[in-house]
């Protein structure tokens, strides 16, 4: 195997009631690569992402991070090995202040999480690992309010800070850019590239927004009916007749 | 949890500040502390008012009450008036625990008058012999003058074991042999058929069948489908007012009452005779007082007639006014209580909290005749276990009417004691 | 041995068939409003008196059966005006509580209108029949009887009728029907009605059987709490096997055991039922 | 602002709690006999809601089978005290090493379900224990309990008698305040933390890293070995326990108090102790009648208008007061 391979997955299938939501998903994602995963509505995309993430569980095949097979785990301890998401549908704790949103995920990310010895906040390597992540994403301003308080970008944005602050080798997003107007979707575009350039190198990122696929990812993947349609560089699949058929046909 | 909308607004501010004072204008009612240092001879009656046994306590607290306005009307005790204070013991064992310490330790009360609960009673008596405030019980499980008592403790009522050995003496004859158990899972279900069992077994009695159902059982079916009705001659409930009646129902129904007797734990208290229906006529009670005027010996008639005036009771042991069911069979107790009270301070010369050791030997070995103090009849306060044995009432259910079947006397209802707190210090 | 056994067995099956009426009405509000209504016993109270007071008024049996579900829907809406529809939408553990305020109002209010005294209705059917071992009354199997054809017309109504149609297509997807334009308010205020009415007609069912008192709902709402979470909530056929199953297992080991441990048992097969299978016996995961 | 910021409280909150502090050591010598007595009980109460918020309040898991710790706690230590040596510590500690090793086991059980299923599985698992206990009367006593005479308090070499309400006062506000001040810093820690991160948002905490089904467990073992050490210091207050502790009633009081004083604030089930019992107390022989009604209407009221209790929506307004009058700033 080759071992600039992150994440690979051989032949993954699950099914819901009879219908086929994955059905036979090779992948593979290499060190530094950013990958955009595209596909009409109810092609398996999210659910791809759920069974990277050990959300579930898949019928038959494998998925290979870093080397070792860890399918069916549960997701906890796929994050701590380096792997993590976020989600279409913001996901964040609502009640707690966006500080403390971030430094949950750091302290996973610090392997602190089972001390009950000492104070939370007096652990300053994740202190300054959340004040950093605020800093990054600007939103130091408000790290005392409650995150439910944050604006929908803004939420967004923290919905990724979350998923960074595990220190995860592997990225998924799940449409990052959902429900963010123009001029914010070209800032969290901005902002995500510059943090593949930086933190987290690899990155696979599930979008509608061809403009956000084209301007991040290296390569894309299309998925059809669970199915892998094509693969290869972001040129090379715009190009292809079945995808602009299926797909892309009215965007490009 | 609740995830309540972001932002707090006035109208936000001005409910929690309703919500707050509210609560704590709950909090502040705490009454103010009021410690008497004079004249009045302080009464607590701890009377489960709400829960299971309100009615019990409904008319425990209208006889202490009575009770006390006579002794005042009479001038007190020695001199001295009397005054009641009543707390809400709510059928519950810590809530009646709090509301005991309320009485002693705030109330100052010198003199404690229990509830028909035996629950509550056990775990009274740790705390009135640690505070060295007599307690006159009216639950009837045995181990409250037994084991759970101890020398602070008073009962002025019959406990189950006479209940059982006087039905047993009544029954005589209609008193079959074999006999199957059915009892509440709780200690006083439980004492109601060991102590039957102690009465029967020695003359030939024989235990077909024993079950303890669990508290709150609606169907019994299921329990009654165990028995034969060719096998058993008595059926012993050890139920309490609304699981007899619902337990006699259901056998009768079942077609078991066509022969068997059914004998309860000790006459209902507020449950008219007529809600039994046809399975009535095969339910056997003890009781410890009379039901009906009717059913006073003559010579106790004019004492009865004074007690049950004061307290609101009609002939038919009725409420007066409202002419709901009362509880004849107990409310006497709380009454006669008050003046066991009376009796031991005019003996001992009691002055206050250091004469009650004093008290309390006055009363242990005293006799009482019947009078308008003491209208169910004559009683003796047995000294080792301060156990009152005085007469017992034995019931059945006939067309719809509680009828007098007999009346044991003390004298046959002996049995040695197992305890003598006499020796324990006061 | 036998005998005793098929006695519990058809004792088990009538007694299920009355528990089953009561947990449905549970269910179909959990199903339907997602409120855990922990009140639903006190409804069951409130129905038997309401039976108590039809039949001391009018005399008859029949009243009381009429005049109780009805009774019960007019209350049950007034509980959903005002509070149950402010609790829409929470998460059930505030549902639990909002309806456990709603036990103490309701009970307390029977104690202090009705009173604390149990009182009795006479047997509607006063007739028993000969049945292995002895005899069996004839009011229970048409309890039995009675609630199995109401609860068979209750799924046939939510299968075919027009509001039935309504009702599961609110329970699938909320905004969808919204769109559709059922009115959405309307099914849950009479969804609520409905489950309302069913635990009154319980009650009145059972009154003459059991005894008519303010604390009767406490041991039914244990009961119908456990086979509604065994069947899984919101399954009302779930519902029934399981009041049935559980009804016949207490029976059964009754013969053999103690009444503390066959009711124990009937807890424990809950437990191992949904160890097994988290979602209950009908449930969807 | 949610509670968990009010742990980098302000001097203004660590006056509170000083002057709280200083009230409660003084009460006993200011206080008449029965008002000691109620604040003592009181404090066990509170300190048996705590342990409820922490499965409540904190962990979002609704447990309506409370009584059961209390009890476990409750007999634990008179099967210690009575049984195996007279030791007041041995007591305590017992009645939490069994209300501890109960809500292991339980936990095991119930913690992998949540919301409505959790709530009724509790309720069940705690009526088999009450009918068992009241059953087993061979070893609990059933509903006529157990007495106990208790032995004197051993501290080093010193000896004092329990018979002095005073003494008993302050060994149940120490152990209790051990038991906060534990609890407390369960909370300020990373794992406390990530127990309230299942409350807002489970999968998302499992998402990040947290093995919640482990993390429940955690809660809920603390939380009935704290309602257990309760327990367990009610034969210390009133020398005697029955079986009745295990009925759902003193659960349902756990759920009254802690959503009245505010759920996942620590000290609201304290105050919601403090209120209502005061209240019953005060009330419940002149207002018998309508005490139920009232208190129902009351839960009604604050989980619809302020369902974070008088507590936490007193915090709530405090913590929006100071944001808006010194934006920004972690501290």
């Amino acid at each position: 195997m080759n071992n600039d391979v992150v994440l690979r997955t051989e032949q993954l299938s699950i099914t819901f009631g009879g219908l086929n939501a994955l059905n036979g998903v090779d992948f593979e994602i290499r060190e530094g690569e950013v990958l955009a995963i595209i596909g009409p509505n109810g092609a398996g995309k999210t659910t791809f992402f759920n069974v990277l993430s050990g959300n579930l569980r898949p019928n038959s095949g494998r998925v290979i991070f870093k080397g070792q097979d860890i399918t069916g785990l549960p997701s906890y301890e796929i994050c701590r090995r380096g792997l993590s998401r976020t989600y279409q549908k913001t996901s964040i704790f609502q009640d707690l202040t966006v500080f403390e949103n971030i430094r949950l995920g750091a302290q996973i990310g610090h392997g602190r999480h089972h001390s009950w010895l000492r104070g939370a906040l007096s652990d300053k390597a994740v202190v300054s690992v959340v004040e950093e992540l605020l800093e990054m994403g600007g939103l130091n301003h408000q790290a005392n309010q409650p995150a439910g308080n944050l604006s929908h970008g803004d939420q967004r944005l923290l919905e990724i800070l979350i998923g960074i602050s595990t220190r995860p080798e592997l990225l998924l997003l799940d449409e990052p850019s959902a429900g963010l107007s123009a001029k914010e979707t070209r800032q969290i575009t901005q902002w995500v590239k510059d943090l593949s350039q930086t933190t987290i190198r690899n990155v696979i990122i599930v979008e509608h927004d061809m403009d956000v696929v084209t301007e991040l990812a290296s390569a894309i993947y299309v998925l059809n009916y669970g199915e892998v349609l094509c693969h290869g560089p972001v040129g090379e699949v715009k190009c292809n007749p079945q995808v602009q058929e299926i797909y892309l046909g009215k965007s490009v | 949890m609740v995830k309540p909308k972001m932002g707090t607004t006035r109208r936000q501010f001005i409910k929690t500040g309703i919500l707050g004072a509210g609560a704590l204008s709950i909090g502040l009612g705490f009454p103010a502390i009021v410690r008497g240092k004079t004249a009045p001879i302080r009464i607590g009656g701890l009377m489960d008012m709400t829960g299971g046994l309100w009615a019990f306590g409904t008319w425990g607290h209208r006889s202490i009450e009575a009770a006390v306005k006579r002794v005042n009307a009479a001038g007190g005790i020695g001199g001295r008036e009397v005054t009641y204070v009543m707390e809400d013991s709510a059928t519950n064992v810590q809530t009646g625990l709090r509301k005991l310490r309320k009485l002693i330790e705030q109330d100052g009360c010198d003199f404690i008058i229990g509830p028909c609960n035996s629950g509550v009673n056990t775990a009274s008596a740790p705390v009135v012999e640690q505070f060295t405030t007599p307690h006159f019980a009216w639950g009837t499980a045995l181990s409250i003058t037994q084991d759970k008592g101890n020398r602070f403790v008073f009962r002025g009522i019959n406990n189950i074991r006479h209940g059982m050995v006087a039905l047993a003496k009544i029954m005589g004859s209609e008193l079959g042999k074999r006999y199957y158990c059915l009892g509440a899972d709780y200690e006083w279900g439980r004492s109601v058929i060991s102590e039957f069992r102690r009465v029967i077994d020695p003359v030939g009695g024989k235990m077909v069948g024993e079950e303890y159902s669990p508290v709150g059982t609606e169907d019994f079916v299921p329990y009654l489908n165990k028995i034969k009705a060719d096998d058993v001659d008595i059926l012993v409930g050890g139920y309490f007012t609304g699981d007899i009646l619902k337990l006699a129902r259901q056998a009768y129904e079942k077609g078991l009452l066509k022969k068997m007797q059914i004998i309860g734990g000790a006459m209902p208290t507020g449950i008219a005779p007529k809600e039994f229906g046809p399975a009535g006529n095969a339910v056997w009670f003890t009781s410890y007082g009379p039901q009906r005027m009717a059913d006073v010996p003559d010579a106790l008639k004019p004492f009865n007639k004074v007690y049950r005036d004061a307290i609101g009771l009609d002939a038919e042991g009725k409420d007066a006014k409202t002419g709901e069911e009362g509880s004849p069979s107990y409310s006497w107790t709380p009454w006669e209580h008050v003046f066991w009270i009376k009796r031991g301070i005019e003996k001992s010369g009691w002055k206050g909290k250091d004469d009650v050791g004093k008290f309390i030997q006055a009363l242990e070995g005293m006799k009482v005749e019947a009078g308008d103090d003491f209208p169910q009849g004559p009683k003796a306060m047995r000294a080792q276990d301060h156990q009152v044995f005085t007469d017992q009432y034995v019931y059945k259910i006939q067309d719809n009417q509680y009828q007098l079947k007999g009346i044991v006397p003390a004298k046959d209802m002996d049995y040695p004691s197992e305890v003598d707190y006499t020796k324990q210090k006061v | 041995m036998a005998e005793l056994i098929i006695s519990q067995v058809v004792n088990g099956l009538v007694w299920g068939l009355i528990l089953a009426l009561i947990s449905i009405g549970l269910t179909l509000i959990y199903g339907q409003l997602e409120i855990v209504n922990v009140a639903h016993g006190a409804l069951y109270t409130v129905g038997a008196v309401v039976a108590y007071y039809a039949f001391s008024t009018f005399g008859g049996w029949v009243f009381a059966l009429v005049l109780s579900p009805l009774a019960l829907a007019l209350l049950g809406l007034v509980i959903y005006l005002t509070t149950i529809r402010f609790a829409l939408g929470k998460p059930p553990i505030v549902t639990v509580i909002i309806t456990y305020g709603i036990l103490f109002i309701l009970e307390q209010t029977v104690f202090l209108t009705y009173g604390g005294v149990p009182r009795s209705i006479p047997t509607p059917i006063p007739y028993n029949i000969p049945f292995i071992g002895g005899d069996y009354p004839v009011y229970r199997i048409f309890c039995a009887v009675f609630s199995g054809l109401v609860i068979f017309c209750l799924m046939a109504f939510l299968k075919w009728t027009r509001y039935g149609l309504w009702t599961r297509a609110t329970k699938q997807d909320y905004e969808t029907a919204m769109n559709m334009g059922i009115p959405v308010r309307r099914v849950y205020a009479f969804v609520f009605c409905l489950g309302s009415a069913l635990a009154g007609l319980g009650g009145a069912l059972a009154a003459p059987i059991s005894s008519v008192t303010f604390t009767m709902g406490h041991s039914i709402i244990i009961d119908a709490f456990i086979v509604v979470i065994m069947a899984g909530f919101g399954s009302v056929i779930g519902t029934l096997v399981a009041s049935l199953v559980i009804e016949v297992v207490i029976g059964v080991s009754a013969a053999f055991v103690n009444p503390v441990m066959a009711k124990v048992i009937g807890m424990a097969i809950m437990v191992v039922v949904l160890f097994i299978r988290p979602e209950g016996l009908f449930g969807e995961k | 602002m949610s509670a968990e910021a009010q742990t980098h409280s302000s001097r203004i909150g660590w006056l509170v709690v000083l002057g709280v502090g200083i009230c409660l050591l003084v009460a006993p010598h200011v206080l008449d006999r029965y008002p000691r007595y109620i604040l003592t009980e009181v404090i066990i109460w509170g300190l048996f809601a705590l342990g409820f918020d922490i499965i409540f309040g904190k962990t979002g898991l609704l447990n309506f089978g409370m009584s059961s710790f209390f009890g476990v706690g409750a007999y634990g230590f008179v099967y210690a005290v009575k049984y195996v040596y007279p030791s007041v510590w041995l007591g305590i500690l017992s009645g939490m090493m069994f209300a501890m090793v109960f809500s292991i086991v339980v936990g095991w059980i119930v913690t992998r379900f949540s919301s409505h299923y959790f709530v009724v599985f509790t309720i069940v698992i705690s009526m088999i224990l009450f009918f068992l206990a009241m059953n087993l009367r061979t070893i609990t006593g059933a509903d006529e309990g157990i007495n106990i005479r208790l032995p004197d308090l051993q501290i080093i070499a010193w000896q004092f008698s329990l018979r002095s309400p005073i003494t008993k006062y302050y060994l149940i506000l120490g152990v209790a305040a051990a038991a906060f001040l534990v609890v407390w810093l369960f909370f300020d820690s990373p794992i406390g933390r990530a127990v309230v991160a299942i409350r807002e948002n489970e999968a998302r905490a499992q998402m990040i890293g947290y093995n919640t089904a482990y993390l429940k467990l955690v809660a809920y073992t603390l939380s009935g070995t704290v309602a257990g050490l309760a327990g367990a210091m009610y034969p210390l207050l009133n020398s005697t326990t029955s079986a009745e502790l295990f009925f759902w009633i003193l659960s349902g009081k756990a759920v009254l108090w802690t959503v009245v004083g505010g759920a996942g604030t620590l000290w609201g089930p304290f105050l919601g102790a403090a209120l209502l019992v005061t209240a019953e107390d005060a009330f419940s022989s002149w207002l018998v009648d309508f005490y139920p009604i009232l208190v129902g209407v009351l839960l009604i009221a604050i989980i619809l208008l302020a369902p974070k209790g008088v507590l936490g929506t007193l915090f709530q307004i405090i913590a929006e007061r100071r944001e808006s009058t010194e934006p920004g700033g972690r501290s």
